[in-house]
C-alpha cells in the first residue's frame, strides 16, 4: 500500500484540529474542508489548503460526499480522515473514497455494514459469542410497531438511531404515552445527524455503567485493545465526562470486557480504531451496546494513559502498517476528560451559540486542551456546541480529579455561557469522587449540580457589580460634560448616553 | 473631599430579596471604599485591555469578567456568575415611580438562540402552569422546549412551526 | 511539622504560576507578591490573595527580604516558595523565614551556604570525592588579581558569578585583553540578579557538553536522583533547549553519574530539590561545575519522563514528609523542553519588550504550556525576557523533537518579536536531530540558525502585503469620502488620514 | 468592471533588489485577482476580529499577522516575518522626485527598547566601520550592543553614559 502524503480531514472543530496535529507531526500535507459557516473557522485557518464544501447546513457541505471528494480532487489529497460524527461511519463515503483512489483512514466498508447498522450488529454480536442487551432486530417500520414491540419487552425501553452513535438520536421512554414524542425527536435528530432516520429499541437497563474498550486491528490479522474508558457520567445519552482507568474494574474484569471486544472486532475483520461500548449492571455483568467504526471523542484518555498517538496508528494502519504493539498494556496513572460545551446547565442546557471575547485555556503539567476556538470566533449555531475537550493525568484518579478541579477553575472564556462550572461541580461531586457512579448520576443530582452560591464570592461580585456601575456612570459623566463642553447645550450627547430603562424584573 | 454615591444593587438569583445599598467612595488611581452592610472594605481595582478586572480587597485577589445588559451586571469571579441589577438613587426613585418594581403583568417569551421553530404546543387562550412547556426550537442539533415563565393564558402566538428566529425574537405571550 | 497551609510564591512570571498550580491541585491557599510594574501580570490575577513589595526594579521588591516577610506576615502565610532566581538561592533569606516561624520551601541554609557560594562549593566536592574542573577557590579581590589567574590557568576562561546560577554574571574570555570589560559585565550582570558581584574563574573546557542530574533529598536523609537533562544548547552561557534523556548518556554512564550527584547532594545535607550540574567532555569525562539549590526552569522535561510533580515533592518534603520514592527510575519516552523569550535573534537576541497583541498558545497532545502572559498583557522590561516554556513528550526522541516543530508552528503570539523561529530552527537543525551537540553549538551555527527565507511564503507574504496596502488605501479613500460629504471641503480629514512618508532605507 | 491598482513592494532583507510590481483587482467579497510576474492569483482574504488575516490563495490557506509602520509592512506567516515597503504609483513618483531612493546620508543610531545606556564608545569626530560597536544600552538584566549601521563619522553623540532612554530616542548619528 503507497504511503499517504496527503491527508484531507473531512470535519470541522476540535477534532480536524486534532487530526492535523499528527499530521504536521508525521510530515504529511492537510486539506481542510469548510463550510459557509465555517470560513473562519480555526480548522479552515489551520491546513496547509482549504476547500470549500457548501452552505452552513451540514447536510448541504460537511455531510455532502461529493462535494468532500471534489476536494480531495482539487487539493490531491490521497487519504481522508473522517473524525468523528458527519461520514465516519457512512460505509457509502467509504466505497466512494475507495472508488476515487483515495485512501480513508478507517475501518473497512463492510466492517462499517456490519457494525454501523446498530440492529445488523447485534445479530452479527449474537452470533459471535458476544453478550447484547435484550432488543428487537431491525428498524421499525413504522411508530405503532415500535409500540408494540415497547409492550412486548416492557417500560422502560430506550429508542436508539440505527445509523449511528454519540448520543444522538437516543430517547428513553418510560410509558406508552411518550413513545410517540420521542419517537418523533429521535427519528428527527437521527436524520440531522446521520441522514438517516431508523430507530431500533432496547431494553433499558436501570442505571447501568457505561464502560467502553478501545480496540485496534491492523490489516494482517491483529486486533488488540487499548483498556477501557469510564464514560457514565452522561446527560441526555450524550457523555460528558470520561476517564481511565474505569473506578470500578478489576483487573481481572478489564481482561474479561478486553478480551470479549478484541472477539467482536475480529468478528467484522476491522481494521484501525473502533470502540466496543459495553453497559455494565450493578452486578457487573457486560452486555455488547454498540460498536463505534471510528476514533471517539474521548480517545484523549486512552492517549494520556498508554503514551499512544491513536491518530498516529491510525495513519499506520490505513498504510498497511503492522500495529506496533501485539498485546495489551497496563493503564500508567489516570486521565479524566471533560467535554466543554457553549451551553447553559441553568436553563435546560440550552446551546449558547456567540462570539467568544476572551479566552485563555489552562496549562501547566498534566493538562491537555484540544480546542477549536480563539479570541473573537464566532460559535455558529449550525452545528455541535462543544466548542473544547480539556484532558489531564496524574499518578492517581484523586490527584487527577484535583487537577482537573484546578484546570477548570484556570480556564477564562468569555461571551459565551458554558457548562465550565457545571464540569467542575461533577468531578468534586461525592458520587463521582466516589467512582461508583452510574449512567443516572448526571440525571439524578442535577440540581446539586448546578451549584450553589459561594457567599464569599457573591459578595465580592456584588462590589465588583457596584464599582463597575460607579465606573461607567463616572465615564458617562465625563463624555456628557465633554460634549456639553464642546457643543453648547449638548442635546445629541445625551441621546448617545442615554441607557434603557431596566427593571428588577427579568424577561419581562 | 472624594464624594460618596449609593447603589442598590439587587442579586437577581432571588427575586424576593430586597435591594442590597452600598456606598461607593473614589480614592483615586483605581482604589475605592466601599461600605456595604456597616462594613467598609478597602480595594483597588484595574481594568484589563480586554475589559476584564483584576481587583484587590483587603489583599484578596479576584479576576472578574463582566457580562453587562443594561442595568444588568454578571459578575463571573473563580467561576461563578452572579447577577445583578444595580442602579443609582436617581434611578431607584424613577423605578419607584413608574411601574419598575411591578413582578405581575404580561411576560412575552423570546427565542433565546437562533434556531427553527418545530412545534408550538399552544394556542391563544390556552391556560397554562408555570413550567409548561410551549415551544421547542432546534438549535445545533439539538431540541430545546422553552417553558412558561408564569402561569396564565396565552394571549398572542407571534411564531409557528417551521419559522427559522433569530436570538430575542417573541414568540408568543403569556398573561 | 505543621502542615502547610497557605504558600507565598516570592516570585513572578511563569514559575510563579506553576507553584501556584500545584498549590491549587493540593488545596492549599495561594500568595502572591508584585512589584508595582507587575499589578497587571499574571501571577498577581492568578493567586488567592495579592501584595505589593515595592517598585519595578527587583532590588527594591522581589529582592527586598522585610519586604516579602511583610506579605507573609500580612497574608498569614505559613510558607514561601522561592521559585527560581531572586531569592531562591539567598541562605540570609531562608535564615530570616526561619526566624519569622515560615517554613521555606527549599533546602537549609547551611546546604545553601556550602553550595550557594561557586568557590566554596568547589572546595567542597573535592572533598567528597567529586570530580571538578580546574579553577581558583575563592572570588577575586579585584581585575588584577583575576588577570594574574587567568594567566596562570591559560585563556580561554569563564568568568562566573558566585552568588548564583542561570547563566547570570558569566562570560567567556578569550585573551587577557578583553578580560577587564567582561569582568565588569559580570560583576555588573550578577549584583542585579543575585545581589552579590563576587566573581570567580574556571578554565574553559573546550565546547564541552551541559548534562544536569535532578536530585531529590528529604529530612530523613534520603537522598535519590531523577535521572539527567541535556542542557547543551546554550546561548551566552543561558539555556535555549533542554531535553531529557540526553542523547549522550549510555545507561551505565546516568547511573555513574546519577551516583555522584546523590554523593554531592548528601555531602551537603540536602533537602528538596537541587540540581548537580556536570560538565562532560569529548571523552565523555563528566565534571561537577555547581550545584542550584532550587527548582530548575528546566524541571518540566523531568516531570514530563517521570510523571512526578517536582513542586508537589517539594511541598510534600517542606512538611517532613519521606521521599514517595526511593530509588531512581527510568525514564519513560523523551520530553524536550524550549524557552520563548521576547528578544529577537536577528539583532544579536536584543530584549524586545512590549505589549501581546495576541496569543494562542500551542495544544493536543503531549504539549504543555508554562507561560505568564495573556493578550493585552505589557511585558515589563525590568525582568527576564522570557515570556514562556513550551514542552513536549513523545515515546522517542525523533517524535519529540517533530512534536516541538508541529507545536513552534502551532503557537501565534504576536505584538512582539519572539525567538520562536529561531527556537524552530535549533530543534530542526541537523546537529541537533542527530543529538551529539555541545554548549557550541549554538554559538557556531549562530547564521544558519536565523533562519533562511522560503520563497513560496516570501511570495504569499508578498501578496499579503500588498492587498494589505490595497485595503488600507480603500478605507482611507472611503473615510476621506465620507468626511468630504459631511463637512464640506474636508481640510481636516485629510490631516487625520496622512500618512508618514516611508523610505526605502530602514534605520535611517 | 473592477479597477486595477498597481502597487511596489520591496522586500527589506534585500536592499539591493528592485521593488516587484503587483496589480491588485478587488473582485468584491474579499476576494482579488493579484497579477506578479505574470501570473494572476485569485484569492481570498478574511479580515478577522484582532487584525489577522486569514487568505486562501488557490486553495492554499494562510493565517497572516500584520506588524505595520507606515508604508512598512511585517508579514508573519507560518513563523517568517518578512517585511516590505509597500507603496502606490503616485507615492512612487512623489518617491522618485523627492530623495527616498537615497541610500546615502546620514544615519541617526536610535534605541531599540527602553533602558540605561552603560556605554558609549565614541565621541564626535570618530571614523567608524559598519558593525562597529557604538553603545551598550542594559535592559531586561541583559547588556546589548548596538552597532553602526555603516561606516562613516560621528557627527553627532546624543546620549551619554547613565541616561534613561524611551524606544526610539536618537542616541547618536553616523554621517
Amino acid at each position: 500500500m503507497a504511503r499517504i502524503k496527503k491527508v484531507l480531514v473531512a470535519n470541522r472543530g476540535e477534532i480536524a484540529i486534532r487530526v492535523m496535529r499528527t499530521c504536521k507531526e508525521l510530515g504529511l500535507a492537510t486539506v481542510a474542508v469548510y463550510s459557509e459557516a465555517d470560513r473562519s473557522a480555526l480548522h479552515t485557518r489551520f491546513a496547509d489548503e482549504a476547500y470549500c464544501v457548501g452552505p452552513a447546513a451540514s447536510r448541504e457541505s460537511y455531510l455532502v460526499i461529493d462535494n468532500i471528494l471534489e476536494a480531495a480532487r482539487k487539493s490531491g489529497a490521497d487519504a481522508i480522515h473522517p473524525g468523528y460524527g458527519f461520514l465516519s461511519e457512512n460505509a457509502k463515503f467509504v466505497r466512494a473514497c475507495e472508488k476515487a483512489g483515495i485512501t480513508f483512514i478507517g475501518p473497512a466498508a463492510a466492517s462499517m455494514d456490519a457494525m454501523g447498522e446498530k440492529t445488523q450488529a447485534r445479530t452479527n454480536m449474537i452470533k459471535a459469542g458476544v453478550p447484547v442487551v435484550p432488543g428487537n432486530a431491525a428498524p421499525f417500520a413504522n411508530v405503532e410497531e415500535a409500540k408494540a414491540f415497547a409492550q412486548q419487552i416492557g417500560f422502560p425501553v430506550m429508542l436508539k438511531a440505527a445509523g449511528g452513535g454519540g448520543g444522538k438520536g437516543m430517547r428513553r421512554v418510560d410509558k406508552l404515552e411518550d413513545l410517540e414524542g420521542a419517537w418523533r425527536a429521535a427519528r428527527s435528530e437521527a436524520m440531522s445527524a446521520f441522514g438517516n432516520d431508523s430507530v431500533y429499541m432496547e431494553k433499558f437497563l436501570d442505571q447501568p455503567h457505561h464502560v467502553e474498550i478501545q480496540v485496534f486491528g491492523d490489516m494482517h490479522g491483529n486486533v488488540i485493545h487499548l483498556n477501557e474508558r469510564e464514560c457514565s457520567a452522561q446527560r441526555r445519552n450524550q457523555k460528558v465526562v470520561e476517564e481511565t482507568p474505569s473506578p470500578i474494574l478489576t483487573v481481572e474484569m478489564r481482561a474479561a470486557m478486553g478480551e470479549v471486544a478484541v472477539k467482536a472486532a475480529r468478528a467484522v475483520n476491522y481494521v484501525g480504531a473502533g470502540t466496543i461500548e459495553f453497559l455494565v449492571d450493578a452486578k457487573r455483568n457486560f452486555y455488547f451496546l454498540e460498536m463505534n467504526t471510528r476514533l471517539q471523542v474521548e480517545h484523549p484518555v486512552t492517549e494520556w494513559v498508554t503514551g499512544i498517538d491513536l491518530v498516529a496508528w491510525q495513519i499506520h494502519v490505513a498504510q498497511g502498517g503492522v500495529l506496533p504493539l501485539l498485546k495489551p498494556i497496563a493503564p500508567r496513572g489516570h486521565a479524566i476528560e471533560v467535554r466543554v460545551y457553549a451551553e447553559d446547565p441553568a436553563t435546560n442546557f440550552m446551546p449558547s451559540p456567540g462570539t467568544v471575547n476572551y479566552v485563555r485555556v489552562p496549562g501547566g503539567p498534566g493538562v491537555r486542551d484540544d480546542s477549536a476556538i480563539y479570541a473573537g470566533y464566532r460559535v455558529p449555531n449550525f452545528y455541535d456546541p462543544m466548542i473544547s475537550k480539556l484532558s489531564v493525568w496524574a499518578p492517581s484518579r484523586m490527584e487527577a480529579i484535583l487537577k482537573m478541579r484546578r484546570a477548570l477553575d484556570e480556564y477564562v472564556l468569555t461571551g459565551l455561557t458554558t457548562n465550565l462550572r457545571y464540569l467542575k461541580q461533577i468531578v468534586m461531586h461525592p458520587e463521582f469522587v466516589k467512582g461508583d457512579y452510574d449512567t443516572g448520576f448526571l440525571g439524578r443530582e442535577h440540581q446539586k449540580l448546578l451549584g450553589e452560591e459561594d457567599p464569599a464570592l457573591t459578595r465580592a461580585s456584588l462590589i465588583a457589580a457596584a464599582i463597575r456601575a460607579h465606573q461607567r456612570a463616572e465615564k458617562q459623566q465625563a463624555t456628557i460634560a465633554s460634549a456639553q463642553k464642546s457643543s453648547g447645550a449638548g442635546g445629541s450627547a445625551w441621546r448617545n448616553s442615554g441607557r434603557r430603562t431596566g427593571s428588577w424584573k427579568r424577561g419581562a | 473631599m472624594a464624594r460618596t454615591t449609593k447603589y442598590f444593587a439587587k442579586n437577581l438569583a432571588h427575586k424576593e430579596a430586597e435591594p442590597v445599598q452600598l456606598e461607593v467612595e473614589g480614592l483615586g488611581e483605581g482604589r475605592y471604599a466601599v461600605t456595604l452592610e456597616g462594613r467598609t472594605f478597602e480595594l483597588e481595582s484595574l481594568v484589563l485591555p480586554h475589559g476584564a478586572v483584576s481587583m484587590i480587597i483587603e489583599g484578596q485577589s479576584y479576576s472578574v469578567e463582566f457580562d453587562e445588559k443594561g442595568d444588568e451586571v454578571g459578575v463571573m469571579l473563580r467561576g461563578q456568575m452572579t447577577r445583578f441589577d444595580v442602579v443609582d438613587e436617581r434611578k431607584l426613585r424613577m423605578r419607584a415611580a413608574t411601574s419598575g418594581f411591578a413582578v405581575e403583568g404580561k411576560q412575552t417569551l423570546t427565542a433565546p438562540m437562533p434556531g427553527k421553530i418545530v412545534k408550538v404546543f399552544v394556542k391563544v387562550g390556552d391556560v397554562v402552569t408555570e413550567g409548561q412547556g410551549l415551544v421547542v426550537v432546534e438549535a445545533m442539533k439539538m431540541e430545546n422546549e422553552l417553558k412558561s415563565p408564569k402561569a396564565g393564558t396565552i394571549t398572542q402566538v407571534i411564531t409557528k412551526e417551521g419559522a427559522t428566529v433569530e436570538n430575542g425574537a417573541p414568540l408568543l405571550v403569556v398573561e
